[in-house]
């Protein structure tokens, strides 16, 4: 199976989907000439030219707004958001506009858009600029929310997100994209509300998503040095979450942490672990622990930086409280 | 401002005048019920009433082709959906919030849709529909028709950041647009010259390479002739465009609002130039309407108004399980 | 003492602080002429001018920044916004500049602001009117988040809001406006990040804040008629929040409801139903529940738009979960 | 454009001269420095180089009163940091994520503030700091102060809503601020044409009732008289304005940008409009500046980046505990 970066499961995904749908198009910021501030659009205008593939001004809101308006009329849009910082200039469109449209018209229009692009810290770039906004698109109904750890999730996830009538909010992660992995040449998609169990275990249900699914592997490793076998679960999609396969995992374990890259309080994370105190009551032999960055703004120094994000250390430190160790 | 002569005698046919009359009628009818029926609580909410403005929706809907034209505009939105030719019925089952209504009761009065009609919408937050209907837009270029969107919105609306940001957008990229804005004085309480640092707001078209221009907006024939203009340069020469309409809204900015802001004298005054009354006289002296024509059309309405509420209060509500239904596709 | 309506306590509360201090002015929408959209204004243009109540444009977005800048350069602006539901144009502003402005300067600025208004479902006004954006506020390090369910409370709040030398969010509720309430004439101020205990209980913990307290306080009294004694924490602060008051209380009784109008995922409510699950694993008798809106956009229609909401009924029927009835 | 008559001998006198041109080799220098400690790896993030910029922040700078007077900048901000008399010892140190920096290392390259100099940044969101900028001229204008904010931005910020949104307001309200836009041809990889429906940037000023205009950016004497003129105007007669100066980058967007969305040639061509040889070679022309003269000033300059340097490199860390700090006040 090919070997291919991130970005590149990503580019294929776009291409594809493209090609099989002319209603499907690209914009944003630097994704055409530039062929994407990230490079994930490499190519892309050479093969399908100005008319689907089109560089905006620096105008979040209006190029959101105008995805928007395209596919309540019928195309396929893929809005880029050159970071998800910069999306919250676009909040409103996203959460008043493509969240209710189908709802406030009883019905009568869809809206068939993918907002994409790097969510969360990457390194140096202080507090504007590093920021895990799960959260606040988790939290909006009417739209659905995924986040790709690998490179076969994030073609797969996002062919199915391009192919979905709903608007579809795809988290990315700029440290992800030159991170390679198996993905197969032929054709395949990965279903939007499906957690997929990343390493199966018996004693630990971790629970987490996106970037810091491999760190949370990395912890899984080390737990297993010490004959602690835990079970990661990547729930790739926080919007609708996938309850399911949460619950059966953690009836398994008894044991369950929440990792999420985000800030603490009213965060995706924390949903996940109430819902896991509540659903699993009877099963836990201990209580569900929270591990996420700290509530705080993100420092621009690196150690502090760091410091500031979730780490295998703070993991085990929580498997620790767990096991009661 | 750009007056319409009214001396002069007009070039369109009886019917197509008639037309005019009847649908801005129509809407009057609509409205005064539709407050009356707030009145009653009815209908509850923000309800924001058209009566004044007619002759923009009007006059604007007969310029375009509804087979491959859209409009949309903001929460003021009954007079477009009617002009739109959406079904008096449906559009106040939706005010009553029954199941029957046009979006089956989840919009009321802000979010009237008939996607089959293109009227897309009744949009609530001011300036947000402005990038979708860009958006629209960019959709009839991408598939090469031949179609353009009309956006509707107020004067409140020129200071988001959002008409801005589309503007440039449909500028650059010669999007088959033409944004009218209809300029009734008033945002909510506040006279548009406190809030705006240039007065003609037409003249913002000059930042986005597009023309500009300001029309009287209670002449439903400038409105028809100028907008027709716009929808021409569109489809010919691929040319946005910004119109400003001046109009004047008679009652308060939605149902709970007394309208202290401004004086008797000044609704007195501004009501003299009704935009009924205007097309009525001139087709009067034209000799194209009798007094009786003019009773039969009006009758019609206020029948067809009435029908509407009779429908609406006959009409279902939605049943409670229906709240889970339409949040995905 | 005084009965006054909320709306009225929120004026003095802002005319106090107004001719105390000059540094303190109100900038918003049809807040000076007008009187402001619900009255909370009445009568502060008359009394201090166009310079300290300001009208601005449709453009929340821009008065919103032009606050937080006038607030780094040493005035202390309130910021009304028409309605929470607006403010979502305005929130790039909120938590990339007012909420980070002191960390990423080092210290070397505040922002002494508050932005507030009606947050919340009222009645009959469909998706992009009726939204509590409780939990995207709370989401944000860098600002303080507060919610007062009672005339008394919303004076006290805010004035303590506006001394603050920080960013405070304060979410009010149009339905609130006209609730009376005695209102001392002396000047009083309620610290913020302390909980209230607005019914104190022994057998069920119910938390919540904002509007709905009213209707906690309601099931509650039904649950007394029934021979139930249950506990209401009012939060009055959710950012940052007072544990120690939660805790203390379930430590107490033993079982908790959390109660929150806003959407369930990622939502204020569910953080602090993990909280309680967590610090409280031991002393837990039941799985903590949790009351909110339904997981979709509001429908217009008044019957569906309250079933849509938290009601007495549902918090009745998650007591009867929690007590095993 | 306005071009100043470079054949025209200066008024202005040596020393004043002097101090222009030796602001603007600083900066070069420090650029310099930075951009070679950045691939080193001493910096991180983003760092956006302001060389061929100079004139600008230098001109400006000297076109105000510190005491009175503020600026503010988007993410590009060295070189208005550096105009602004800040130590390049905390800059450097800032850009090294020290905790000597003037940000104690959690701002960064994008992130330079000094309150004192009245210096209020350094902001990374495209166009978000122009409300910001605004909100400083209202609290001038509240206090009844004599002063002005200088508002920099990128040609790339003028279609951000936050743009439009905040000019408005200054234009109703006059405050005491002057927008200078700083049109170096691109934002990021796209030059400015693409994405702007009109070309004369400054053009703008008109949906706001303010006086627009371009100046040569890369002529700090014309930079300092139109920016003089412009303040002069807030001054007298509190009228706020809009400034267009057209510039070049010469390195690309950020350390990481390869910039090959533009030729050799374009830059090379550029260069020889450079804003430091363009004073220089009028000074020796003038007479006021000998070739020894120069040659201490860049040497004083490379000493003082030098000593930055050796002062970010010698400064500690901040402890991992300060990340809890300035939170809060
Ligand atoms: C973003 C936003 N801010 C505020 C409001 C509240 N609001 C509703 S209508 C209105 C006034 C709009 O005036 P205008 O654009 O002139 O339209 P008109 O009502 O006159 O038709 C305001 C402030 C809103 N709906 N959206
Ligand atoms: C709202 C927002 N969108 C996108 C970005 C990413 N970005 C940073 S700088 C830049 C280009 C800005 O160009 P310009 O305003 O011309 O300034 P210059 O870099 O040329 O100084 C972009 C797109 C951002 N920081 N903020
Ligand atoms: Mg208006
Ligand atoms: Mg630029």
């Amino acid at each position: 199976m090919p070997v291919i970066a991130y970005r590149d499961a990503l580019n294929q995904a776009i291409d594809e989907e493209m090609a099989r749908d002319d209603r499907v198009f690209l914009i944003g910021e630097e994704v055409a000439l530039y062929n994407g501030a990230y490079k994930v659009s490499r190519g892309l205008h050479d093969k399908y030219g100005d008319r689907r593939v089109i560089d905006t001004p620096i105008s979040e809101e209006g190029f959101t707004g105008i995805g928007i308006g395209a596919a309540m009329a019928g195309l396929r849009p893929i809005v880029e958001w050159m970071t998800f910082n910069f999306s919250i200039q676009a909040l409103d469109q996203v959460i008043n506009n493509a969240a209710k449209m189908r709802y406030m018209s009883g019905g009568q229009f869809s809206v068939p858009i993918v907002f994409r692009g790097p969510n969360g810290p990457a390194e140096w770039l202080s507090s504007q600029h590093s920021q895990a906004l799960d959260a606040i698109y988790s939290h909006v109904p009417g739209l659905k929310v995924i986040s790709a750890a690998t490179p076969y999730d994030a073609k797969g996830l996002l062919k199915s997100a391009i192919r979905d009538d709903n608007p579809v909010v795809m988290m990315e992660a700029e440290l992800l994209y030159g991170a390679k992995g198996d993905v197969p040449t032929d054709e395949y998609l990965i279903p939007l509300g499906k957690a997929d169990i990343k390493r199966p275990g018996r004693e630990v249900t971790l629970i987490t998503f996106g970037k810091v699914v491999h760190m949370v592997l990395a912890a899984a490793e080390a737990l297993a040095q010490d004959g602690i076998d835990a079970e990661v679960i990547d729930l790739r999609s926080l919007r609708p979450l996938d309850e399911a396969a949460i619950v059966a995992s953690v009836a398994k374990t008894s044991r369950c942490i929440v990792i999420d890259e985000g800030w603490p309080i009213a965060s995706v994370g924390a949903y996940v672990a109430w819902l896991v105190s509540h659903r699993c009551f009877d099963r836990l032999d201990a209580q569900v622990e929270l591990v996420t960055s700290e509530d705080i703004p993100m420092p621009y120094n690196h150690q502090l930086e760091l410091a500031a994000q979730p780490s295998v250390d703070k993991i085990l430190a929580a498997v620790e409280k767990v096991l009661y160790l | 401002m750009a007056k319409s002569d009214a001396k002069k005698k007009t070039q369109y046919g009886p019917e197509f005048l008639k037309g005019l009359l009847e649908g801005m009628l129509l809407i009057r009818r609509f409205e005064e019920k539709a407050a009356q029926m707030y009145g009653l609580r009815k209908i509850g909410g923000f309800c924001h009433i058209y009566i004044g403005q007619e002759a923009i929706a009007v006059g604007a809907a007969a310029a375009i082709d509804p087979a491959r034209d859209y409009i949309m505009t903001a929460y003021r939105d009954h007079g477009h959906a009617l002009a739109a030719s959406m079904d008096p019925k449906v559009v106040m089952a939706e005010l009553y919030g029954k199941i029957t209504g046009c979006s089956r009761g989840k919009g009321g009065s802000m979010h009237l849709f008939d996607v089959e009609r293109h009227f897309y919408g009744g949009h609530g937050i001011v300036g947000a529909h402005i990038p979708l209907a860009t958006g629209v837009a960019l959709k009839i270029k991408y598939r090469g028709e031949k179609g353009v969107i009309l956006c509707f919105f107020g004067d409140g609306a020129v200071h988001q950041g959002s008409f801005h940001e589309a503007l440039n957008m449909a500028g650059v990229w010669k999007l088959p647009v033409v944004y009218i804005c209809e300029n009734n004085w008033y945002g909510m309480g506040t006279d548009y010259r406190r809030v705006s640092a240039v007065h003609d707001l037409s003249s913002l078209a000059s930042s986005y390479n597009m023309p500009g221009k300001q029309v009287d907006g209670m002449d439903a024939i400038a409105v028809f002739e100028n907008i027709k203009e716009a929808v021409a340069a569109v489809r010919t020469e691929s040319q946005p465009s910004l119109l400003e309409l001046r109009t004047y809204r008679y009652m308060g900015h939605s149902m709970s609002d007394p309208g202290t802001y401004r004086t008797k004298e000044e609704i007195l005054k501004q009501k003299e130039q009704d935009p009924i009354l205007i097309l009525k006289n001139k087709m009067t002296a034209d000799g194209v309407l009798a007094e009786d024509d003019y009773q039969q059309m009006d009758k019609r309405c206020k029948q067809a108004v009435a029908e509407a509420v009779d429908f609406a209060e006959a009409s279902e509500m939605p049943a409670i399980e229906t709240m889970y239904e339409d949040v995905f596709k």
